[in-house]
């Protein structure tokens, strides 16, 4: 069997150093997703009239990307790994914009 | 097989010529080397054994459904049979046989090899996808036995979740199951061909036919899990009656298409895209010629997986969508079926100038780029919103599907089985018996679906168990198609496997092909390569297959 | 033996500087053969992964997309049914998930630098923090079922229509809600089972699978610099907390203050 | 040679017996075959053209005239042309089909119309009339006719070949189609959303009459009770003419008129008032509460069929007045001794 590797294949885009995040690293971001949690909690019991939902769903997606960066390594992963995750919610946004662009239009009639 | 200059068939002097001591088939013995196998040749193989078996089962159903339907009363079997027979065959048909029949078969045994990779990336899961398959093919078969299911393999809400008594759970699980086979396969697929590429092996330098399986791949992994959650919802309201779907308790049956569609528009294109990637490899071959227009063939595979994810409500037009977004989804299937085109036209100018001979394989192409061509054009009209209002559920929708899947993707696997089948055995096919089948399903082909075409414009609606006396004509012309046809397929099953024992020995390269696959020895040995092969070719390069010297061959076994 | 993660993080290429890459290749049991490195191996892995969350946010997506819908048709029931569900309850679950992360992405740390004991305690307390949040899901569910608020024959409106009265104030707790509408709570409880029982057969998945891999630390099968399988049922496991995320916003939070 | 005579025959009467062509027996019938000719040539054009390279070539490059291939790289024009080509012709095809589904699918506002309700497995007509069809349906030529469709059970598809229309009938839900029949004859009703069992049962006839035979018909026909009459009958005995009276203190908005108007909703939203406003306003009230109301109507979800419901909305269309309400209201308070205490329907 052959050492080869390609050596265009190691400096692509496909390609990321492996890098360890340190536990102090992941404690800060762990705080931070404990006070995001609180803030949460705490905006749902203020009435914000229609802000209430986009703070909360905010907040999530905040903390989901924080999530995906750092405990789930993808700041430190190659492009290849970022746009997989990128093309995950595209899909995702697709099924829902264009599903729901039918149920809203629905409601305007015939033409 | 003969010598004359009208082929470019290559084999060694058979007097002489064994097939290589060691290769995948022969080195480990017994069932169980079989079962537990983790390369990705024998899972090919497997996979070829059971979508062929699973094929003729659907192609009974074919048979029983054209015997009904020759005459206009109901009167070989009941109306619930008859309903069973066409979803029994479009269950099967579709997930059992036409999502795995390429990628499955000819991408799990061609895909590494074209790579210079030693197998896929992971062989265990490999495996697995074909086990998963194998408990769907169960589950279909023992919803099948237990007494079938009718609910049209659209299991259109809320007619399969309250309305029906017939086994549409045990079919469900089976789809979910062998959707995950799908979804293993594709996410295999991917990985392998961003991360085991040989040296030098760049994007575009690889053949179209992974270009094609990666675009169906895509699809695959990101449309099947919302097909699987479509069919567990579906399968909840049976069992508790959650009312998602229900309009009596406020839910909406049209939610489940739009899941069910979302999957199974891209599912077409799973069907179609590997196909076209053989037809690439085929057309290149036979015409001694690179692939005219090698990026808009590659790039056109993506497009069509990244367009064929903004279309799927083109199967909903008059289901009570909006109006103004069929107009939305109307405009955007006309732009999904523009990258079909642009291959074709680079196929037909890839033959100018070529040095075209006719084998098997290239007669089944030329059948898929005719036959594509008017199933495709057909799925222009149904595209059109008018036009789908009278065409929509009518005999027309069954024969464009039929030409786009059997007329295209069954002919290009047919192409696929034929061509690669000296590579994966080591024998050649019989090469007349197996043009006169070629030829024999192209005529029973056109034959069977031709007329519904014009039974469908006249309005016979699809799913008819019974049919007003006026289309007799036109489905007994339709039914003798059916037989032709099946004796088209029966044919290749007869002499391929009589290949296995008395066909030629095909040696390494008999297409003189310049594809890595044609490089080692047929059949392959279990890790493909000896020595990793290095890549400094472009993909189709017959300057460089003329110019290769005998050291270049990387493995003789 | 091409894949040596240094113990300290200044190493920039701990793959590319090995001292035996011309020697005879030596395979470590983990290698698969058919790989030519195991970074090789090792990226393939994650990336597989990658496209198998992806596989699933897909699958969460169809019932996202439910819920989304039936929220918008049916608001009202939807706000009443929601305010069923505990906040508190919800937020400490949160927090339990978030701590069970936390820790899972440690064990990620403890498995790269080679601690062993270090690793099997987080992946130990991943899995406490894993039981407790099902445990107090388990809780939940009971009580809806003490409230009749599962979906089917024995569900119960009652409370939707004519909401208890609060005995400060003496006014209802809830707006009432016409029988009707109060009816499509139904479909709020519904997703609700589906949305968190999807999610917490997830978590079954993952304790199940945090055991094994327990032992196998435990059994020293991680100590030698091969992670990948930590990593990635660590992506998997932080999948599943990222799909809570959105839950607990989603079912517990943003219909706090229904619009008038 | 005896049989051959009769076997002519057979043949003869068997071929003459089938058709290749549908009837065009509806005003939009024209404009389907126009577009449907259009994308024909369409679809030959492109086999043909297909049909040629393949066969050029094959002939023009086989290898006994040419050895040996010359590459070709491609050609960004030929790319340009074959992708600009086929995109101009499909974007006509989307055009001119939109323009026809517009046309099949927006009724003229003069159209009469007639009720469908499909279930399994058969089709139930209502003439606005009180004539009552089973797996068939009357209607006049020339004139604009629009249907209003539901569903009692599952999806199913009504469809008129020979006058190109169809259209889903939803469950929950009215659909429309509109046609206008030209030729008098009989033509197939199919149902062509699989429906279960029986779907290819769920056929019938549409008879198209001349208008005075169409005259003929009506009165031949009828039953008796107009649905109007028939959802007049309805209002009462449901308890609705209690609440909806018309009178100013009444609990319920006055309906008389509403139909075609604006309303104004207590959540804020202003709706048309149609048949499937009103539909929906009787099975889930609590979302459809008239601005100035109370919700406290309860839901009739259950309680009365598809046919009711039509009877119901074609009374409430055809109410002109509150005249006959409040006359219904008068004989059923007449024998009770408490008015107040009528009406209510508990929840
Ligand atoms: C392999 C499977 C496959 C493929 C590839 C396609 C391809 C296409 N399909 Fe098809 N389709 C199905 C399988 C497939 N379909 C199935 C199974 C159903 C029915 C499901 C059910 O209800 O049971 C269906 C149904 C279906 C419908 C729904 C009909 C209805 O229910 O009312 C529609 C509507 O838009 C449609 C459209 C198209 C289009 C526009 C394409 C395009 O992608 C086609 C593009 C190709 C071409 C256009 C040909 C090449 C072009 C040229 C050579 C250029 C020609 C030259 C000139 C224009 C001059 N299809
Ligand atoms: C890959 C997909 C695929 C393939 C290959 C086929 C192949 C064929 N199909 Fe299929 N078909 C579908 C997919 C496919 N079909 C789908 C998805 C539907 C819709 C289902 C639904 O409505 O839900 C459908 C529906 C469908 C109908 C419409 C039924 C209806 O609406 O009422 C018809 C009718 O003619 C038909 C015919 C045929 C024929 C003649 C073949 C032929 O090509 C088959 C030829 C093969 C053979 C004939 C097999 C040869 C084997 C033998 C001869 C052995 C015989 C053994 C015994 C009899 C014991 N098909
Ligand atoms: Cu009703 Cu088919
Ligand atoms: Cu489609």
């Amino acid at each position: 069997m052959s050492e080869v590797h390609d050596e265009s294949n190691v400096t692509d885009p496909e390609h990321a150093d492996h890098h360890i995040v340190s536990p102090l690293q992941y404690s800060y971001v762990f705080g931070t997703l404990l006070v995001f949690t609180a803030i949460t909690v705490g905006a749902a019991y203020v009435d914000l009239k229609w802000l209430n939902p986009v703070i909360a769903l905010g907040i999530a997606s905040f903390k989901a990307v924080v999530v995906i960066l750092f405990f789930m390594h993808v700041k430190y992963q190659s492009r290849l790994i970022k746009m997989t995750v990128g093309a995950g919610f595209f899909t995702f946004f697709v099924l829902i914009m264009m599903t729901m662009s039918d149920y809203i239009s629905r409601a305007w009639g015939n033409w | 097989m003969s010598t004359s200059t009208t082929t470019i068939l290559n084999l060694p002097d058979q007097a002489t010529a064994t097939l290589p001591k060691r290769n995948y088939l022969n080195a480990e013995h017994g069932l169980l080397s079989w079962l537990f196998t983790g390369d990705h040749k024998r899972i090919a193989m497997l996979y070829l054994f059971s979508i062929t078996f699973f094929f003729f089962i659907g192609g009974a159903f074919a048979g029983l459904i054209r015997l009904e339907l020759l005459t206009p009363q109901p009167d070989l079997v009941a109306s619930d049979t008859y309903n069973k027979f066409f979803t029994m065959h479009g269950i099967i048909m579709i997930f059992l046989f036409l999502v795995p029949s390429v990628p499955a078969t000819l991408g799990n045994f061609l895909i590494p090899i074209m790579l210079g990779a030693k197998d896929l990336a992971f062989p265990k899961i490999n495996l697995l996808s074909w086990y998963l398959y194998m408990a769907g093919g169960t589950f279909t078969l023992a919803a099948l036995v237990l007494g079938g299911v009718d609910t049209g393999w659209t299991f259109t809400t809320p007619l399969s979740t309250h309305y029906l008594n017939t086994h549409v759970i045990t079919a469900a699980t089976a789809i979910f199951i062998a959707g995950f086979s799908s979804i293993f396969t594709g996410l295999n697929f991917i990985v392998t061909i961003h991360r085991m590429r040989a040296p030098g092996m760049t994007w575009f330098r690889m053949p179209l036919f992974v270009w094609s399986n990666y675009a169906a791949s895509i699809l695959m992994v990101l449309g099947t899990p919302v097909l699987a959650i479509a069919i567990v919802l579906v399968a909840l309201e049976r069992t508790i009656g959650i009312g998602v779907f229900d309009p009596t308790k406020g839910g909406d049956p049209l939610l489940f298409q739009h899941l069910f569609w979302f999957y199974s528009h891209p599912a077409v294109y799973i069907m179609i895209l590997p196909g076209m990637g053989v037809i690439s490899e085929v057309i290149s071959t036979f015409s001694r010629k690179r692939v005219f227009g090698y990026t808009a063939v590659a790039f056109s595979s993506v497009a069509i997986a990244l367009f064929g994810f903004f279309v799927w409500a083109h199967h909903m037009f008059i289901m009570g969508v909006s109006n103004y977004s069929a107009l939305v989804f109307s405009l955007l299937t006309m732009l999904v079926a523009v990258p079909s085109a642009i291959k074709i036209f680079n196929w037909a100018f890839t033959l100018q100038k070529g040095s075209l001979t006719f084998e098997t394989p290239m007669l089944y192409a030329f059948g898929f780029m005719g036959l594509f061509t008017i199933g495709g054009l057909t799925g222009v009209f149904l595209g059109s919103l008018g036009m789908d209002i009278h065409l929509t559920e009518t005999y027309f929708i069954v024969a464009h599907f039929h030409f786009v899947m059997v007329g295209g993707m069954l002919m290009a696997f047919l192409a696929g089985v034929h061509f690669w089948w000296p590579k994966m055995t080591g024998r050649m096919y019989p090469e007349s018996l197996s043009k006169l089948a070629a030829v024999t399903t192209f005529i029973g082909f056109n034959l069977t679906f031709l007329p519904q075409f014009i039974l469908g414009y006249l309005g016979m609606p699809r799913r008819y168990h019974s049919y007003p006396q006026e289309f007799q004509v036109l489905n007994v012309l339709s039914t003798a198609g059916a037989t032709v046809l099946g004796v088209g397929y029966l044919l290749p099953m007869i002499y391929l496997g009589w290949s296995l024992k008395y066909g030629a020995i095909a040696g390494n390269n008999p297409w003189q092909a310049t594809g890595l696959e044609w490089q080692i020895q047929s059949p392959p040995l279990t890790e493909n390569f000896l020595v990793t092969p290095i890549m400094d070719h472009e993909a189709y390069d017959y300057e460089w297959l003329a110019h290769k010297t005998e050291q270049e061959v990387t493995t003789v076994g | 033996m091409a894949n040596t993660i240094a113990t300290t993080h200044d190493s920039l290429h701990p793959t590319l500087e090995h001292p035996h890459v011309h020697d005879e290749h030596v395979v470590l049991p983990q290698h698969r053969h058919h790989f030519e490195t195991e970074n090789q191996q090792r990226e393939a892995g994650s990336f597989g992964m990658w496209l198998f969350l992806l596989t699933e946010i897909m699958f969460f997506g169809g019932l996202f997309f439910a819920y989304l819908l039936y929220r918008n048709w049916y608001y009202p029931a939807f706000a009443s049914a929601s305010n069923q569900l505990s906040v508190p309850l919800g937020a400490f679950n949160t927090v339990i998930l978030i701590s069970s992360g936390f820790c899972m992405a440690l064990g990620v740390y403890y498995a790269e630098v080679r601690q062993k004991t270090m690793l099997v305690a987080m992946l130990i307390l991943t899995t406490f923090f894993g039981v407790v949040f099902l445990g107090v899901k388990g809780v939940e569910y009971h009580e809806k079922w003490e409230k009749h608020h599962i979906p089917g024959s024995s569900f119960d409106i009652s409370e939707f229509v004519n909401p208890p009265i609060d005995a400060k104030t003496g006014k209802a707790t809830e707006e009432p809600l016409a029988p009707d509408m109060a009816q499509k709570t139904q479909v709020f409880f519904f997703l609700y089972f589906a949305m968190t029982g999807m999610h917490a057969l997830h978590m079954i998945i993952g304790i199940a699978v945090l055991g094994w891999l327990t032992w196998r630390a435990h059994r020293f099968e991680f100590s030698n610099g091969y992670v990948a399988p930590i990593e990635n049922f660590g992506l998997y496991w932080h999948f599943v907390d990222i799909v809570w995320l959105f839950l607990f916003p989603l079912l517990y939070l943003i219909n706090r203050h229904p619009l008038k | 040679m005896h049989i051959s005579p009769v076997l002519w025959q057979f043949l003869v009467k068997w071929l003459t017996a089938s058709a290749l062509f549908p009837r065009e027996a509806s005003t939009i019938a024209p404009y389907m075959d126009a577009l449907y000719f259009f994308l024909l040539a369409m679809t030959i054009l492109g086999l043909v053209l297909v049909g040629a390279l393949l066969t050029f070539f094959s002939i023009r490059y086989r290898k006994e005239r040419n050895p040996v291939a010359t590459h070709i790289e491609g050609s960004t024009l030929l790319e340009a042309t074959w992708t600009i080509i086929p995109l101009a012709i499909f974007l006509v095809c989307f055009v001119w089909g939109a323009l026809l589904y517009f046309r099949i699918y927006s009724p003229p506002v003069n159209a009469m119309n007639i009720y469908v309700v499909g279930k399994q497995w058969m089709w139930k007509a209502e003439h606005p009339g009180g004539q009552h069809e089973i797996n068939a349906l009357h209607v006049p030529i020339g004139k604009p006719v629009q249907l209003t469709m539901i569903s009692q059970d599952v999806f199913h598809s009504f469809s008129i070949p020979d006058f190109r229309v169809k259209r889903e009938v939803i469950p929950g839900r009215y659909s429309t189609v509109w046609f206008e029949a030209t030729t008098p004859g009989t033509y197939h009703i199919f149902c062509t959303q699989y429906c279960g069992t029986q779907h290819s049962g769920m056929i019938g006839e549409v008879t198209a009459l001349t208008p005075d035979d169409y005259q003929k018909w009506t009165q031949e026909s009828t039953s008796g009770m107009s649905l109007a009459q028939n959802g007049e009958r309805l209002f009462a005995s449901m308890g609705c003419n209690a609440c909806h009276s018309g009178s100013a203190a009444a609990r319920g908005p006055n309906l008389a008129g509403v139909y075609g108007s604006k309303l104004q909703l207590a959540n804020g939203s202003q709706v048309l008032v149609n048949d499937a406003y009103l539909r929906d306003a009787i099975l889930n009230p609590s979302q459809h509460v008239t601005a100035g109301f109370a919700p406290i109507m309860p839901t009739y979800q259950g309680q009365i069929s598809e046919d009711g419901l039509i009877d119901l909305v074609e009374f409430v269309k055809n109410m002109p007045t509150n005249y006959r309400v409040q006359q219904t209201l008068v004989t059923s308070q007449s024998d009770q001794t408490a008015p107040t205490a009528s009406g209510m329907v508990k929840p």
